[in-house]
């Protein structure tokens, strides 16, 4: 068995303005999930637990936070002699200038030297933003049995959900035969999650064709895979069951973060044989005070409950002080939450303090609230 | 970098009955996420002496795995080192494990260090102390050696295997084993300062005048011709000499006064991650004045307690006084009040476990009950 | 990653005389570089295999600094490990120091591990083996046991504490101590794939047949019972178990082909680096057929030798057929002939020290001749 | 003691022309170096041994080799808790575009962010194609003791070199009280080393008014040094004794490797309290074969000698066949020698094969062969 015969690209790069504030001064790989979690997390343990040694992450915007992480390859184990996490900026050529990742596919062809000195037979594409558990080396199995050139991670959704997702039309061995991004009238319910493995050459082959083409999008659905379909070549669907978020807006990252209370909730990140890994803080355990009253939580280490907390997720060091009620709402690293006020139905970026007697969100309001500033 | 190299010496005399029948002291939980030894190597990281070596006396695989390569305590692995070193020999009788024997079995290994001073710290005691502030103050007052103590007022219990200084203004006169004489005394923290030149000929001096003397003994009797000097430490202090001691520092935690003190920002203790998830709490659960360590799931009742990771406490099960260690299981309706519950015990359903009112009981590693 | 954790049990009978006084077999020099531990590791980790115990029956020090956390063997820290396993009670007699009482001693940490199957090798042979591919074969056959053998023609030497196994087409019959009746034989690699639950089970069968009973005594026992199968191993192949073996097999490497087949580019060696600087050749030094590693400075004549890290080798001192292990100096004039030289050792300038033909001579661990 | 008192920033960013062919596919800091190493290995070396913990590297040009290299922060041992080795590359902000590194005082403004996730109280700014070996903590202990707001590194120089560097004319406390680039006639001798200690928020405030001048040149010697000056600040020079050298022509690369083979050079490269560390190559010892001639020669592990080497650096894998001769020269990383060729007064390239027979190089030249291709 060789070592690296599969190298993993996580796209970093996005602005992710939907999440409006929390990504003013963060890159969205790096905004804060689940208690302890980074998203990006997600991706590199999944890479770690897969036996995928070699990471790079493609970033460009405001990425000194997340860069300065994801260089720790130690929190994920990813430091041995032969593996490592890379950061992959845009860089400055003998041959070109310096220019920004021109889309998903770009970012790859920008990398193409990166990618070359590993030599490996596979590349997989990830994304930096979703919030799932997959084992990229039974999709490699897969990959390989079926000979493909492609194979494309995709998940069953609902004909009404399948409107919003690049969608999958495949024969009775799970080849794929047609794609179509968002269409009105879907063929077939099976959504692409955007995890891609590819044949190294024959990806490398189209990127450097592509590179030059003014009228290109640069993009794995828009481009890559139309091209490799119309090519011939075998694409296949690996069909993923389990739990997956794109945590693209305020709404779905505090639902994914309100999903961790459901007992046995189907992330489990308490499975030990597929740990998450993340960056330790040096914290005490959670201290919740002698009168704080505390019922269906999330609750983390380095978390000081001294007041009420009800279906909420509370990440480290959050402080809830004597007499604050915290309702259905997620609170960010380092959040104080002063006696008398109440959140309710909120998501509390990092390190903001809500001040005494304050009223942030409410019961009524069909949309989470963000609070991003000291109130 | 400091200009001194650490000494973590092994515990010998003190028992933390039950627990440390599975591990040394150093080895033993604290708060339900540190362990004794983050202490001592904590305090010789953030005090910039980052060459360690840890001294084990027996049962090192727990304490071999929790150190590792120590990235985790913040020292560099090219430059610096913790170096762990083993009893060479078994001791046919127990009176030969002394820590004068260990270090003098691995003699080599401290000449070999490049730095000219050492620092001595136990791997039994808890508390906090800037160790290059006290070299520094070593190296400018021109004494031999410098030795950390710590006056205690309520000196009738739960020193009964340390040593005390008599002294006479800043100068020792003696280190003596406890005696419960008095209330107040100055109890030695086994905290030694002094060049390496001055330690290796004590360690021949002691073998040269009997096997059975440990550090102290031959540090005592050199205090008519050596100028050894005590500096006082304020703040938390809590040597583990017995199962009482160390329930007693553990619940003192619940002090908020007194963990700031002990973990204070400016004075990270390091420990290794399990990488637990936080720790679910479910409906109908109830937890007030305690510690809750990551990647438990509670349903029951928690008061006045530290739980460590991984634990679960069933619907209706109450968790009172209690020290709860990692993957321990508390069954519904299941009771426990006043107890240190040791690693992977189970507590079946609706067992009730109390100890009598001021007193502490200890459940075995692995025990059904 | 593979389905199998490994297991890499310590050597007891086998006895690299002088050498094996400072340290287990595992941790000798090899080749100025390794260790001999390195073949097991890198086989296992080559070959998927990242969760790993290392049985060590005595003087864990240096083994334990060399192994680490096994990130220079490429073992993810989080998702794979190296877990030591020292031995918990002093063994009053060496009768009961066998393989089969480490592993019981340890039985609770090998029921722990996930993986279904176990893949034993040994610390104190050097070879390559595909461990994933023995396993995916052993899996793939239906046998209960799989162990690898190696045929030898020249079974007059070198075997004398190994095991033979007698074959019927690939089923063994018999895993017996090797005797020197004929000159080819099928020399047992000690390496064995089978289920967890079929060790634990050989575990506390032979525990319950004979507290001196091996591994491979139990596994003999069962060759009527279970289905025994037997895989040959091509290419180098050196059993460690007298100086006179450990020598032969580091001198057959100054042979380029015997080299190129242990150290291959597709099958990656790993060591602990010592972070030494290139060696320096001064004017006047005459090297010839020898292996040099960094850190050393050479100003006299080389021959057919193996020159470790941080040798000093003076001017007009004469090194011939031998192993000169790290921060040896050979003083001026000094000539060494067939000697095996252990660390930190000093040759006085003008000393000569020879052996007698076909003879391999041993210089004691810093000693000064 | 305070972790992070002092943060190192190391400019790599150069494209290092001046080394020809070298650096087409290398950074210059990435250039290797003494048989095992790279120059890089120098400052990042010095850090660590010095106690500097957190180190910025800043690239911009043919960094992935550099960058993939210096990210592994673990092979000087600065990969735990708080420490690492960050690479900092020019990012698009929410403000800014992407934008190359404009001179070396912007590239730390680019990544003042950066540093004040750390919020230190020094800054050490070094450069990446330095080789040399300094106690920067001793450096450290000079600036706090005088108070300065920055601290440079010099180093006597002959009045005649003294016209090719920045030069400091300093008082008997050794405050500099004045500084001249290049002088036609020195004043001083004291040539700048191009290492600084900064008090970061005078340096920080001084970066922040510089940023949006259009007329600057955001270079620390034409720039920041006169600024500090002409405002009154303490500005103190440390005098460095020992080797140093500055490799940025192939005649000084290849004197720097020469250097070596002088009995007890003054780099004392096998000093065990101050150790270079580098990437560790999987290979052997070096075998020297049966009719092998080795004459004064600096040869490291993986290298393999069949033929004759005089006063030669041997890099790791190089291999020189039988009969083959290497003389005055300097051998890269896997450079293969065949039988029969001779290689005089030259620096033979990464990887090339000096074929059967050929000749490169030549005693008489004054200038050194560059032989960056396969002949």
């Amino acid at each position: 068995m060789k070592q690296n015969e599969m190298l993993a690209m996580i796209l970093a790069g996005g602005r992710g303005s939907r999440l409006l504030a929390l990504t003013d001064k963060v890159a969205k790989p790096a905004v804060s999930y689940g208690g302890k979690y980074r998203i990006v997390d997600f991706p590199l343990s999944n890479c770690a637990n897969s036996g995928v040694d070699v990471v790079g992450v493609l970033t460009q915007y405001e990425s000194v936070l997340l860069n300065s992480y994801v260089a720790k390859g130690g929190l994920w184990g990813l430091d041995t002699k032969d593996s490592g996490v890379f950061v992959l900026t845009p860089r400055e050529k003998a041959d070109a200038g310096l220019d920004v990742y021109r889309g998903t596919a770009d970012a790859i062809t920008q990398n193409i030297d990166f990618i070359d000195t590993y030599d490996p037979k596979y590349l997989l594409v990830l994304s930096g933003d979703h919030i799932y558990k997959m084992n990229y080396d039974k999709m490699l199995q897969v990959h390989k049995a079926q000979g493909a050139a492609a194979t494309i991670a995709v998940m069953p959704v609902s004909l009404e959900e399948a409107t919003r997702f690049g969608i999958m039309i495949t024969d009775e061995n799970d080849r794929i035969i047609d794609f179509e991004e968002k269409p009105a009238h879907p063929r077939s319910t099976l959504a692409s999650m955007g995890i891609y493995i590819f044949d190294w050459k024959k990806l490398r082959k189209i990127l450097v064709e592509d590179k030059d083409d003014p009228n290109s999008a640069h993009d794995f659905g828009k481009t890559i895979i139309p091209t490799l379909l119309n090519g011939g070549e075998k694409l296949v669907a690996w069909r993923f069951e389990g739990y997956w978020k794109d945590v693209g807006t305020i709404d779905s990252l505090w639902e994914a973060n309100m999903d961790l209370l459901t007992d046995n909730n189907d992330l489990q990140l308490d499975d030990p044989t597929w740990k998450i890994y993340t960056e330790d803080a040096t914290v005490l355990p959670a201290f919740i005070g002698p009168n704080a009253e505390v019922d269906t939580a999330y609750i983390t280490q380095g978390a000081s409950v001294e007041g009420t907390v009800k279906h909420s997720v509370i990440f480290t060091g959050a402080v809830i002080e004597e007499g604050a009620k915290v309702i259905d709402s997620v609170l960010m690293p380092g959040v104080t939450v002063k006696a008398g006020a109440v959140v309710t139905r909120a998501l509390v970026a990092d390190g903001v303090t809500i001040g005494e007697g304050a009223v942030v969100g409410s019961a009524d309001s069909k949309a989470i609230t963000l609070q991003a500033q000291d109130v | 970098m400091a200009k001194a190299f650490g000494i973590i010496t092994s515990s010998v005399d003190q028992k933390v009955e039950g627990l440390q029948e599975y591990r040394p002291i150093g080895a033993i939980s604290f708060m339900g996420r540190y362990r004794v030894i983050d202490f001592p190597i904590s305090n010789l990281s953030n005090s910039g002496i980052i060459n360690i070596q840890v001294y084990i006396s027996s049962k090192p695989r727990s304490l071999a795995a929790h150190i590792g390569t120590g990235r985790h305590y913040n020292i560099n692995s090219k430059r610096g080192r913790i170096q762990l070193l083993f009893p060479t020999e078994q001791k046919l009788n127990a009176v030969y494990n002394t820590n004068i024997n260990a270090l003098y079995e691995n003699m080599d290994y401290i000449k070999m260090q490049h730095q000219e001073y050492v620092v001595i710290v136990p791997s039994c005691m808890i508390f906090t102390q800037d160790l290059n502030e006290l070299l520094q103050d070593h190296a400018a007052s021109g004494a031999d050696i410098t030795v950390l103590y710590h006056k205690v007022t309520d000196a009738k219990e739960g020193y009964s295997t340390c040593n005390e200084i008599a002294l006479d203004g800043n100068r020792v006169k003696s280190i003596t084993p406890f005696l419960e004489d008095t209330e107040t005394e100055n109890i030695s923290m086994e905290t030694y300062v002094m060049k390496k030149d001055l330690l290796l000929k004590l360690i021949a001096d002691a073998k040269a005048t009997s096997s059975m003397y440990t550090l102290a003994n031959i540090i005592n009797a050199e205090t008519d011709k050596l100028d050894i000097r005590a500096v006082e430490h304020k703040g938390v202090f809590a040597p583990l000499t017995s199962l009482d001691s160390y329930y007693k520092a553990s619940m003192a935690m619940l002090d908020k006064a007194c963990a700031a003190d002990l973990f204070s920002p400016d004075w990270p203790i390091y420990t290794r991650t399990s990488d637990s998830a936080p720790t679910r709490y479910l409906a109908g659960s109830c937890v007030k004045n305690s510690y809750i360590s990551n990647g438990a799931v509670i349903e029951g009742t928690v008061e006045n307690s530290i739980i460590a990771r991984g634990v679960k406490i069933g619907k209706g099960a109450v968790v009172k006084n209690s020290i709860v260690m990692a993957y321990d299981t508390v069954g519904e309706g299941a009771v426990l009040d006043g107890q240190v519950v040791d690693k992977y015990a189970t507590i079946r359903p609706g067992t009730k476990v109390v100890a009598p009112a001021g007193q502490v009981g200890y459940v075995r590693h692995s025990d059904v009950l």
